[in-house]
């Protein structure tokens, strides 16, 4: 079976996840592509930690206003309905547990629930911004990787090495070959993306993984 | 703004490169706003979203912006042993028999235990509390203030200098920083939260009138559910957005108020 | 020398201890006469514990909103430019020392700078309300009372004995018979209100007072 | 309301009787609302209110909300040895010579400590870390919200559950609540902070519009002096008592924006 990197399918398989009403942040690189992936009918609510709810699209070329941006810095809309607040209170509402998902990139990510994603000694200290009080804050922490490095190696492990951006709070990893649920210090296989089998990941992961009966493959 | 606009962002993307800004397509919006509407309900119906022995919370000084309506219902639901997290419990004069706000509930006997800073105006509430029926809790209204926030906004406990030295520190941990002793206040949180706001969108953003607001603004955050009374219920986007006070997705539901005086 | 109770004494010397655009708390009670002897060209802005900064007069009768309230639960006004904002942002303002002037009524206050307004034990129990954090908080605490209880005892003691609204907080008290500033645990009296002296307030007083060399009589 | 208004109030007098309410007569008022204004100064003025050494913090995320006119001024006026508390410090992009926002100011060598959230699209605050000629103090962007938040309130730390058992841990002390584990974080103040608003009176009442916002609130709260760059000033009165986002308490001088774009 050969693998063909798909981040694709990692935000389609995420963008099914949520329920109508849903309050979800998604952080910066590929968890962005999720919201391209939101199934009709069921309506989630932005939240951009740099203060607003109901982030919407960038404005038109030329119609640009740098007094509402997302965490990104860029131009964005407020959706109707939406409303902007100091960081503090934004920060209130992600480490309170008012924000329902939040999803983002990954580095490492481990079956303790370990995920590091902001630091490679040495080479990239860019500062944690908002992505640690997100981990710890959000109800649910969606972890969204590619399954493997370009080396190869695989990006879900048994124990991080680089710094962590949070100790055991993420509670799925979603990569482009399944979905996983940190259970118990294991990584409880709930979903294989078609057309890797179980099998496939259980031998290239690095890491415990447990294929629950109810394991299901999915057509993305 | 469109549907299904395709939008170019310039986003850093740490995962895959290093302090290299690539450009992503991203967010379709299907629709041109929030479109989530949150259930109207009749006063009656929230007052039964309380169950016995529940933890409430209800808005207001010296009922000041108490969600008047509801009260009156959950004095007719009239659900028992309950406990109170309130700023005040409002008036309640034996000699004039002025009863208000919170007061009609205490005045119910609907409380095990009641968290207040203030319960000078109102005898039942001390009659209660010397008599042994009513366990209260007096919290100075700062500390009260900073820990239903700090319930709401996820925090383990806040470090204030109120309270040092005095009956309020028993029981208490005190910590001190930069040479200066701090007693350790921990968050309060509750199953039900009522608020009242001058006006509301059909989403739940909230804009509360002059200092009815108080503690309106913490007790939206700080609840498992959040039912808000709005005097104007207005439609989605009558509401500048640099002007909401407590951000739509705390509310749960929205009553429209009826009584509008105390 | 005979003591003729003198509330508005009290009232007229603290008045004439603000500044231009000091931000002031008037306690309930007797700290709410200060209001009609602020001098002409000084404006002080009234702060409101429940919410407000630029406190008014109530409303004519039957004007009356109680959307707008003092910290007794009474209608008043916002004078323009003032404005209205949460318990928890009012208590920062508070207990981050953004008040200037906190003035509060007594039952006690002793050398240490202690003060004690709030409870009587199995008599009177209303709560502290926003008293502990005025007190521990504003930037200068004003202690305002009469200097005698109607028995005769002082009201400045050595130790209070009731419960303490807060320790080692006061900076001033003003009595109607001079003002005292608290430092290094003593009462050091700096003025002396006209008719009384300096011996008449040592040998009434209960506590220790040092009287300082520039010690001055003043007429109110 | 008219001048030299005598006003009766229902007042607890709790010093002298108990529990009985008592009418007094309060608040003669001598002018018809505040005429408090705030000196507006220039840029210039403003940036010499920071003296060598000092700790400023100043607004804006990714730029977004920062004073770029202060900020060019103090880049020109250039204090030394200076720490600085901000969310990120802007871009300073090498190849493509963007430098926007608190980036001048970094790219100036003005800093010797820096407290930010986030320093990855500055390649300079890098280089200058990595160099050892800054100190850069990472801080999780919702603990730096709350130690300035908790420098203007008065308390002494938060307990936040962000960062436990990662290296944000290190020399903190962790007190356990509940069964779960919480880093004290503690207050952040400075000598002077610099924000910007969208809106502001003359009695320095500011209006913030947008994301713009960001740390801007909280800054204004937590140093001895501040500086307020407005887009637009208004009269005293102009805006809605209950739209205000930063009291005129807090504002110490005014600046009018003269560079809008970053």
């Amino acid at each position: 079976m050969e693998y063909v990197a798909n981040k694709e399918n990692i935000a389609k398989r995420i963008a099914r996840m949520f329920h109508n009403g849903d309050v979800v942040n998604l952080g910066i690189g590929l968890p962005t592509l999720v919201g391209n992936y939101v199934p009709e009918g069921i309506t989630i609510i932005l939240q951009s930690e740099n203060g607003m709810m109901g982030l919407g699209p960038a404005p038109e070329a030329g119609q640009e206003n740098y007094d509402v941006v997302n965490a990104g810095g860029s131009p964005v809309s407020v959706l109707t309905g939406g409303c902007f607040f100091d960081s503090a209170t934004s920060f209130g509402i992600i480490r309170g547990g008012h924000v329902d998902y939040t999803v983002l990139g990954v580095l490492e990510v481990d079956q303790m629930g370990n995920l590091a994603n902001y630091k490679v000694p040495g080479k990239m200290v860019p500062g944690m911004g908002g992505a640690m009080d997100l981990v710890s804050g959000a109800r649910v922490v969606i972890a969204s990787t590619l399954h493997f490095e370009p080396s190869g190696a695989s990006r879900m492990k048994r124990h991080c090495t680089l710094p962590l951006t949070a100790a055991r709070e993420v509670n799925f990893v979603v990569t482009d070959l399944g979905l996983f649920e940190v259970v118990g210090d294991r990584f409880h296989l709930r979903e294989v993306f078609a057309p890797y089998t179980a099998e496939f990941i259980k031998e290239k992961t690095d890491a415990d993984i447990v294929i629950d009966t109810d394991c299901r493959v999915v057509e993305l | 703004m469109g549907c299904a606009e395709r939008v170019a962002f310039f986003r850093l993307d740490w995962s895959y490169q290093v302090r290299v800004w690539i450009p992503q397509v991203a967010y379709v919006y299907k629709q041109e706003g929030l479109v989530i509407e949150k259930p109207i309900i009749t006063a009656a119906e929230a007052a039964a979203k309380i169950k016995e022995g529940d933890t409430i919370m209800i808005g207001g000084f010296m009922a000041s912006g108490s969600p008047y309506t509801v009260i009156d219902a959950i004095k007719e639901t009239a659900p028992k042993g309950l406990t109170l997290i309130c700023t005040d419990t409002a008036t309640h004069n034996f000699k004039t028999n002025v009863v208000n706000g919170i007061g009609i509930l205490v005045a119910n006997k609907q409380f095990k235990k009641i968290f207040a800073s203030h319960i000078g105006l109102n005898q039942e509430t001390q009659r209660q509390m010397n008599s042994g029926e009513t366990e209260v809790e007096l919290v100075p209204q700062g500390s009260l203030a900073e820990k239903i926030r700090a319930g709401g906004a996820g925090l383990g406990g806040i470090l204030t200098p109120t309270g040092v030295g005095t009956e309020v520190q028993e029981g208490k941990q005190v910590i001190t920083v930069d040479n200066k002793a701090y007693l350790l206040e921990l968050p309060l949180t509750a199953d039900v939260a009522f608020v009242k706001a001058k006006k509301g969108d059909k989403a739940g953003n909230l804009v509360y009138a002059g200092t009815a607001r108080n503690f309106n603004p913490m007790m939206a955050t700080a609840a498992k559910l959040v039912v808000a009374e709005v005097e104007e219920l207005v439609e989605i986007g009558e509401i500048d957005p640099n002007d909401v006070h407590t951000a739509s997705i705390f509310v749960d539901f929205i009553v429209k108020a009826e009584k509008l005086d105390m």
